[in-house]
């Protein structure tokens, strides 16, 4: 929101007025904005030529894009298998009970989001979470807390 | 494409669907006189094989018209064309009869029976396929700068933009630099100071560019032209009138925000309205304190909350910044959505920035120094304490100026006051490129970047056309053409064409001879069903086309049978439907699928009911709201009712005429429509065809081709629904009883006329042979014999003897 | 930590001056980098793979420096620290190897800097508790190349990692990347390439296993058919849950990638590549980044490669979060920029791809072995593993496994080796319950097959797949039942849903799954499951539904009697399906001290302090707080 | 009709190739389905309609091929004929995919009137899987999706989300701007299912 005219123009630029940068636009768009707004969506569908309604299929098809406002910090649980066998389904479920919101959404207080990731690639150190880009290796659910305490005392 | 028609007939067996339903052979048999070329069977003409087929055919034979028996040309004739386009046929070349829905899936009856509807059906398309004429897109010039008015931001990035892509502009803004501009500002798009950095570079580069001519926005006498040489008249402050061109127009109109009415909440003078804070921030004379932004005026509508929600979000960040002993906190109703993420709110945070909603059911209240508030979260009320209270501004109404400026353009402005350009729900190849654009808030409550954005794409819309017109590719997709001789200039058509495809001419300009704009004619066609001088044609369903479909068709009918008209929309998708869905209704009605039913000239009907229709049933969109025309559905009512009005003055029933309005989802709705009129007109006679009948036939036929009467009807099409009526339109119903006495002198003129038209007969003559008392009947004879449209060739017996006049 | 040309390279704004004109000057750029470098200076790797860096890695590369700066050492016997790429061994991070000894450190905090400079460096002795400990012996091995894990591995897609900067080209250079690439465009003909690549044997890493060299042959036939432009892709959406060895490559070694694709596209006469890698892998992204700008910079890439007029340049597009895009049509569909929805193969990429041209899509492990066909031969790589399935392959071996890492072994090693031998068998217990290959819509292989062969036959013969290497161990403690209901979860969320057999298809078999989940259904409900397998299998669009039934079909195949447990039984043998397990707390073990009682967040665990605690299994949600909490593992599931 | 076979019989680029052991000939570019129908096979479809591209998503107008020993599954309504090859519109296999299809469609379109009937010829006439949208009628098949992009070409309509959660909707769920309420989607709607989604779509 807080985001200008001449940002998203400038986003824009970077690509030539092919549909084929639909993805990349969007995705350069939500790494400026944490989300894609409908306005945002509406300027690169029109940028690239597409139609609104592909831009909204393409939005809603790959799981990255997040067409809601995000919170403030992102907790990624990882579930691929590894990390599934250690547990780490029981790690989300006890999450989704802590914040009181589901997986794939974000806190009433805008505080949170909650993801689940099918493997980061990081099995050795299942199961693992991501708050904010920092990995938790071998995540426990009191591990857990505190971090999120941590991050709502800050 | 050659004169004498070549047409290859394609039936569809559709796997069975059809040809166990319709015993094809025996449509082969029934046709084996109508005018085709090439007559084939095909299992499925629509898929590879048939194709290949169509197209061999059309080599060998020379074919130069198709015509398809198959299922709906809403699906299917775009393929077709496709697929023949390699051999030279094109899509208005192409024509389908829906045998599928409208017969094989909706009667049950022997494949004989369906098989003498199908021929009807198809006889009809051949008839109205050899009247084909070869069809031109006209290829538009396009030169000049881009007229860019209304004096709204967008119109500045628009020019940007073209001034980038090395195209001219001429800009009407009533700000003449940089600083103006940016005074102004806050009134359209309060809140926006976090922008005024690139806004300066954008302005900076628009004021610099040679190609950019800023120019002061006088009032507009008129607009006139039309995509690629438009003309505005200006008046200049010395009453002078100048006149610009240009090639395209960008409508830039930004919507004004006012004071509230906030007379009610006390605080004197630390109450303000946002404008007022912004100007204070621009001094940057802030009185120390707590600053409370209050989102009220819910009575304005979510849209301006929110807008002013974040302006007032963006304001409080300016002024904790700036002036952080401020504190500013924003208090929001509840029930609106503020677009704000996670980040923005970190950052309104560590700026201290208070973010507090409160439940709008309970209205807060303004004491000295606290605001108390409602509070949704623990059904608490709370008090907020504030030194300065900001409180929203409201959107006003378009301006006098905008008013003005709208009365020559296809755009209104709907009750709120928002702006609305026409916009007619039509497929991409019934209506042009884009050529008039309307950017800016006054459409929409928009924030200013997407306004800037949208000024942006109006302007590479622009570009687009201008790119087109230099590949000549800037064509036109449906025409009518307005005969020079024939029109009078009385500008009717202008008047009630939905889509300003009737070319306006300058105030005071007398009635010259119109022509069409070609580019924003969507082909609604109620223009040329209403011309009292039948000057306006449509090319490729003329009148003549549908006439010669419709006898075509009548011509196989039985007396008991109805023919059916049906809109290309609502009434052919319920249709369609209908056939979709395996309903099923008695075979006695024969669709004919027109574009709009507003496109049907008033003699249709009578023609049809002069070449042996006994009942006319016509459905349509749901008036207004859903015709694609917006008023095609209405005007043909008035039509209808016309033809109701003149049935029985020659003395039959006028429920012979009906009219029905569907939705493209009512296929049920449909069928009972079909079975109810059935129902009616079974218990009609069907109408005796002895001479008198047929005289009055013709006369009422006669009657619907007089240009006084098309006038009376051409100015009476509106619906009593309506408020306000553009020229000389008038309330229909208003002008019923006059609409009345014309057509009764017309039409007994019409007779008179077709009485003496054999041999010159004496007033007792024409009495007798009209029945009717010679009383009746000798003022007009004297008023005719006046207009000259009757002349005395000589006396008999004390009488004048009547003959057909020159006039 | 970039050598000083490099520094200046990645800066500079007049790139010419560093493009290199000829093969010779590549050869003579690499010669000076050597030259800079003292063959027997200590160089200090500190791995920088995830998994190391999640367990802090940074701070101890930075203790290190600093502790060595304090030590105060002679100018010319500076170490250098160099912070490479995953070494595999995540399990023991975070991994510090001094070179050239190779002396191997595992598990270093921050705190151990100080003793590693005063110990190692100073007096040369190593620092005893820091070392790797045989599991089995007990002996601590001091050097990497002696530890299991690593001696029984064949590193050749590997060979770099743990060994290079890959932020640094001229590590890259030093260990003679861009050499194959070199050799193949001054001497080779593009052909040549193919068939060398054809006589390797190479056959696709991405799961399906068709022979690479075929594939560029149909190419470029397709090509002299419809001349125009031809496109190679490096497939790095990398999407089997389990699986890491893509992303451990394009972090480790990016330009074995970039020549891979460079000298793939000379063969094939392509002149723009994309690498369309998985957004999760942010550091993939980087280093690939900044390896194809310093490879542009010095002429590796871009315009008239090598001044041998051979133009290439490569493009990374990130994926946007749908396993299915691994599939390579709908990988197209989303380089395209569409929904990325796989279309009917013929037409194959190779014959109509990317913008309706032919396209070569290699997984990036494939792109990886070219320039090692090419430089050591067809004949040396075609000797590696076995007939049919040449050369090594890279596995994630995770799960129940002692040593979890990245493996390359060769083709046609047995499976026992690579769990027991490499993995150092299964934590607490004797033996394997099943290895599952292939990721989602691989299978599992029973104990019973441990002497299975991995290579793509054998693999595809036991009813499993060779994928693209996850590789998870499994013991007693795991479930089939559930396993091959996670499996078709993760299928069911990523199926794009496009072909009916797959989008209801799953959730159709997940209905029964989770029934026998729960304890219901029938011996019958087995049978019918299984036809429904099959005709997902055969009416599925592509190969995420195709091979969508495959955990079933295999677990049905090895573990019936585990099923029959679930549905005749109505008990989970592993103790894993909730509404077959029961949670309590053994009375020896537990001692009171209430962590349960404070996690459940059903608060249905009561027990005075330090006083036994049960569990008031009425109101058990078995959610297992308390079991993954307890201190001393008192809590029982059966 | 024989005047014309005979007449293609003479033209060269012709494919040979058996339909359940009739022999039958095509040209080069046709698809199995449309040479089936051409010689009066019967295929069941769903998401084929002439209008359109084909996408091969309903699976229900699978046959089997058969050629030199290997035989394959295949989607007719995409498949290309091939010289030789021979083909099974109702085989075992075939069938086995059909009815499970038609039987989880049962359980995922419920309200659809003429699935049911579709199902029936194929003897599915109940369902063992949950039915938990008793109101839903649409297989997401994208026809409606396919023709308002290929022949309004306005694309109104888009295929929302994805798997299981697939859906047909406007952007943003919200009335389309660009839907110009011609009903084309209505018309090929395989179940009538747009009956119910129209309103929402369009403006």
């Amino acid at each position: 929101m807080s985001v200008s005219f001449g940002e998203i123009e400038t986003i824009l630029d970077r690509f030539p007025p092919q549909p084929e940068h639909l993805i990349s636009a969007l995705q350069d768009v939500q790494a400026k904005l944490h989300y894609i707004p409908q306005a945002a969506m509406q300027a690169v569908c029109e940028h690239l030529g597409v139609p609104l309604s592909r831009g909204w299929a393409v939005a809603t098809f790959f799981k990255s894009f997040r067409l809601e406002p995000r919170g403030v910090h992102g907790i990624r649980v990882c579930l691929g298998t590894a990390c599934h066998l250690k547990g780490g389904a029981r790690l989300v479920e006890g999450l989704e009970r802590e914040l009181k919101v589901s997986r794939g959404h974000t806190t009433k207080d805008l505080n949170f989001d909650l993801d689940t990731v099918n493997c980061l690639g990081a099995c050795a150190l299942a199961p693992v979470v991501v708050v904010d880009e920092n990995y938790q290796p071998n995540a426990s659910h009191r591990k857990l807390r505190k971090v999120l305490k941590d991050l709502t005392k800050a | 494409m050659k004169n004498e028609a070549k047409i290859g007939v394609f039936l569809c067996e559709c796997g069975g669907k059809i040809s166990s339903r319709i015993d094809l052979p025996a449509v082969r048999e029934l046709l084996q006189f109508e005018p085709w070329a090439h007559l084939e069977i095909s299992p499925y003409p629509c898929t590879a094989p048939g194709l290949e087929a169509m197209r061999a055919q059309v080599q060998e034979k020379g074919l130069d018209r198709i015509l398809v028996g198959g299922c709906s040309p809403r699906a299917m004739k775009k393929k077709f064309a496709a697929a023949l386009a390699p051999v030279g046929i094109e899509a208005y070349q192409v024509e389908m009869v829906n045998l599928k829905d409208h017969v094989a899936a909706v009667h049950d009856g022997a494949p004989k029976e369906l098989a003498r509807k199908a021929a009807a059906l198809l006889a009809g398309g051949l008839a109205g396929l050899r009247l084909l004429e070869p069809y031109q897109p006209v290829s538009v010039p396009f030169q000049g700068p881009v007229l860019i008015t209304g004096g709204g931001i967008s119109g500045f990035a628009a020019a940007r933009e073209l001034a980038r892509k090395g195209m001219e502009s001429l800009l009407f803004s009533p700000a003449q630099n940089l600083d103006q501009v940016l005074d102004q500002l806050p009134r359209t798009f309060p809140g926006s100071q976090v922008f005024s950095g690139e806004l300066t570079e954008l302005l900076k580069e628009v004021f610099a560019s040679p190609l950019v001519k800023v120019l002061p926005d006088q009032p507009v006498e008129y607009v006139v032209g039309h995509v690629g040489d438009y003309r505005i008249g200006l008046r200049q402050p010395d009453g002078t009138e100048t006149e610009v061109k240009g090639s395209a127009l960008i409508l830039a109109l930004d919507r004004e925000f006012v004071p509230g009415d906030y007379g009610y909440i006390g605080g004197g003078e630390r109450v303000c309205d946002l404008l007022e804070l912004e100007e204070r921030l621009a001094q940057g004379e802030i009185e120390p304190g707590k600053v409370v932004f209050w989102v009220n005026s819910a009575a304005h509508g979510k849209a301006a909350q929110e807008f002013t929600a974040v302006a007032a979000w963006r304001d409080s960040l300016v002024l904790a910044r700036n002036h952080p002993q401020t504190k500013p906190t924003v208090l929001y109703p509840a029930n609106i959505t503020l677009p704000l993420t996670g980040a923005d709110l970190a950052e309104a945070r560590q700026c201290g920035v208070g973010f507090q909603s409160y439940a709008p059911e309970v209205h807060p209240v303004v004491q000295s120094g606290y605001l108390t508030y409602f509070s949704p979260q623990d059904h608490l009320e709370h008090e907020l304490q504030w030194d300065n209270l900001v409180v929203s501004m409201v959107p006003g109404e378009p301006a006098a100026r905008t008013q003005e400026l709208l009365r020559w353009l296809p755009v209104y402005s709907e009750n709120g006051g928002r702006l609305r350009k026409k916009q007619l729900k039509l497929k991409p190849e019934q209506v042009a490129d884009e050529t008039i654009f309307l950017t800016g808030s006054a459409s929409e409550l928009r924030d200013l970047n997407e306004v800037l954005s949208q000024g942006k794409k109006a302007a590479r819309g622009v570009l687009q056309l201008r790119e087109k017109a230099q590949r000549g590719a800037l064509v036109s997709p449906v025409v009518v053409t307005i005969d020079q001789d024939l029109c009078q200039g009385c500008g009717l058509c202008e008047e009630i064409c939905p889509c300003g495809g009737v070319e306006h001419v300058k105030p005071g300009a007398g009635p010259v001879p119109r022509h069409a704009d070609i580019h924003l004619c969507s082909g609604g066609g109620t223009c040329a069903a209403t011309c009292p001088y039948e000057a306006v044609k449509m090319l490729n369903n003329t009148a003549q086309q549908l006439e010669a479909r419709i006898k075509g068709v009548l011509s196989r009918m039985q007396e008991n049978e109805t023919l059916g008209l049906i809109c290309g929309w609502g009434g052919l998708g319920a249709a369609d439907l209908a056939g979709v869905k395996g309903l099923s209704y008695p075979r006695g009605v024969y669709l004919i699928p027109v574009n709009c039913l507003g496109s049907i000239d008033p003699a249709i009907f009578s023609m049809a009911f002069v070449n042996g229709a006994n009942s006319l049933l016509l459905a349509g969109c749901t008036p207004t709201a859903s015709c694609h025309y917006i008023y095609g559905v209405d005007h043909c009512w008035y039509r209808v009712n016309i033809m109701k009005k003149l049935l029985s003055l020659a003395g039959l029933e006028r429920r012979r005429i009906s009219m029905g309005y569907l939705d493209v989802n009512q296929p049920e709705a449909f069928v009972r429509m079909v079975e109810s009129h059935l129902d009616a007109m079974a218990s009609l006679a069907p109408i005796k065809r002895d001479e008198k009948i047929q005289t009055k036939l013709w006369a009422i036929h006669a009657t619907l081709h007089r240009p006084r009467v098309r006038w009376v009807l051409g100015t009476s099409l509106r619906r009593p629904a309506e408020k306000e009526f553009p020229g000389e339109q008038v309330n229909a119903v208003d002008a019923d009883e006059t609409m009345l006495d014309v057509l009764r002198e017309e039409f007994l003129a019409s007779r008179i006329l077709r009485a003496v038209g054999d041999q010159p007969l004496s007033p007792p003559q024409i009495a007798r042979s009209m029945d009717e008392a010679v009383k009746n009947i000798s003022p007009f004879l004297t008023d005719m014999a006046k207009e000259g449209r009757l002349t005395i060739k000589g006396w008999e017996g004390g009488y004048p003897v009547y003959a057909v006049g020159k006039a | 930590m970039m050598g000083d040309a490099m520094a200046q390279v990645s800066t500079a704004r007049k790139l010419e001056e560093f493009r290199l004109p000829n093969a010779e000057a590549l050869a003579a750029y690499r010669e000076a980098i050597l030259a800079q470098r003292d063959p027997n200076r200590t160089v200090i790797i500190v791995c920088h793979g995830t998994g190391c860096l999640a367990n802090g890695s940074p701070k101890v590369a930075a203790a290190l420096r600093q502790s060595i700066a304090g030590a105060g050492i002679a100018a010319p016997v500076i170490p250098e620290i160099k912070t490479t790429g995953c070494h595999g061994f995540c399990s023991r991070g975070p991994l510090v190897i001094l070179q050239p000894s190779g002396l191997f450190y595992q598990k270093v905090k921050e705190k151990d800097a100080e003793e590693i400079v005063q110990t190692t460096l100073m007096e040369g002795r190593p620092v005893e508790r820091l070392l790797y400990v045989d599991p089995r012996t007990g002996e601590p091995i001091a050097h990497d190349h002696e530890i299991p894990f690593y001696k029984y591995q064949q590193r050749i897609v590997l060979r770099n990692i743990g060994k290079i900067d890959p932020a640094d080209i001229s590590d890259t250079i030093a260990v003679g990347g861009y050499q194959a690439l070199a050799t193949a465009l001054t001497g080779m003909t593009p052909d040549e390439v193919i068939a060398a690549v054809e006589a390797a044997g190479l056959r696709g890493r991405g799961g399906a296993g068709f022979p690479t060299g075929r594939k560029w042959r149909f190419a470029t036939e397709n090509v002299r058919k419809h001349p125009g432009p031809i496109y190679v892709v490096g497939n790095g959406d990398e999407g089997d849950p389990g699986a890491f060895m893509d992303r451990t490559l394009m972090e480790g070694d990016p330009h074995a990638v970039l020549e891979g694709m460079a000298i793939g596209a000379y063969a094939l006469g392509a002149s723009q590549g994309f690498i369309y890698v998985r957004m999760e892998y942010p550091v993939a992204i980087r280093h690939l980044s900044l390896a194809i700008e310093q490879a542009r910079a010095l002429g590796l890439l871009g315009k008239n490669i090598l001044g041998t007029g051979f133009d290439f340049d490569i493009q990374i597009n990130r994926g946007a979060g749908a396993f299915v895009c691994g599939e390579e049509t709908a990988l197209i569909a989303s380089l395209e920029g569409r929904v990325g929805e796989p279309v009917p193969r013929p037409p194959f990429p190779a014959e109509r791809g990317l913008w309706g041209r032919p396209t070569i899509i290699n997984n990036v492990e494939t792109w990886g072995n070219v320039s090692q066909i090419i430089e050591k031969g067809s004949q040396w790589y075609s000797d590696l593993g076995v007939p049919h399935s040449t050369g090594t392959k890279i596995f994630s071996l995770v799960g129940k496994v002692n040593n979890v890492g990245l493996v390359e072994v060769p083709m046609g090693i047995s499976l026992e080796r690579i769990v027991d031998e490499i993995g150092g068998g299964v934590p607490g217990q004797d033996r394997f319950k099943a290895v599952q290959t292939g990721g989602p819509s691989g299978g599992c292989i029973p104990y019973k097959l441990k002497d299975t062969p991995v290579d793509f036959d054998s693999l595809t013969k036991v009813g499993a797949m060779m994928g693209s290497g996850g590789m998870i161990v499994m013991d007693q403690r795991d479930c089939m039942v559930d396993v091959a209901r996670y499996f078709l979860r993760f299928l069911e969320e990523e199926s794009c849903g496009k072909c009916l057999p797959c989008r209801l298809g799953l959730k159709a078999m997940l209905e029964y799954l989770d029934k026998f989940a729960q304890g219901q259904g029938s011996p019958q409900d087995i049978e019918e499951l299984q036809s429904l397998a099959r005709a997902v299998k055969a009416g599925s669009l592509c190969a995420l539904g195709g091979t969508s039934p495959n955990p079933i079909l295999t677990t049905i195949q090895y573990f019936r009697d585990e099923y029959l447990a679930h549905v005749v039984d109505h008990r989970c043998p592993a103790g894993v399906c909730k509404d077959l397990i029961t949670y309590s707390i053994n009375p020896e073990i537990c001692n009171g001290c209430g962590v349960c009682a404070r996690n459940c967040p059903q608060g249905c665990i009561s027990g005075e302090k330090k006083k036994l605690h049960t569990i008031d299994a009425s109101s058990c949600i078995r959610c297992g707080m308390c079991m993954d909490e307890c201190p001393v593992d008192a809590v029982m599931v059966e | 009709m024989s005047a014309k076979k005979a007449k293609k019989e003479q033209d060269k680029g012709l494919i040979n190739f058996a339909i359940n052991g009739q022999s039958v000939q095509a040209r080069e570019g046709w698809t199995i389905l449309e040479t089936a129908r051409q010689f009066g096979v019967h295929i069941p479809t769903l998401c084929f309609h002439p209008a359109v591209q084909p996408i091969g998503s309903c699976r229900l107008c699978v046959v089997e091929t058969r050629q030199n020993g290997q035989s394959r599954v295949v989607a007719s309504c995409i498949t290309p004929v091939q010289a030789g090859v021979e083909v099974l519109t109702h085989s075992e296999e075939v069938q086995n995919v059909r009815r499970w299809v038609l039987e989880m469609l049962l359980a995922n379109c419920p309200a659809s009137r003429r699935i049911r009937e579709l199902a029936k010829e194929y003897g599915v006439t109940s369902t063992r899987f949950r039915v938990e949208h008793p109101e839903d009628a649409c297989p997401r098949c994208g026809l409606c999706v396919r023709v308002c992009e290929e022949v309004v070409g306005v694309q109104a309509i888009s295929l929302g989300n994805r798997g299981i959660f697939k859906e047909v909707t406007s952007p943003y769920h919200q009335h389309s701007k660009d839907c110009v309420s011609c009903g084309t989607c209505l018309y090929v709607c395989p179940t009538g299912a747009m009956e119910q989604l129209f309103d929402q779509i369009r403006g």
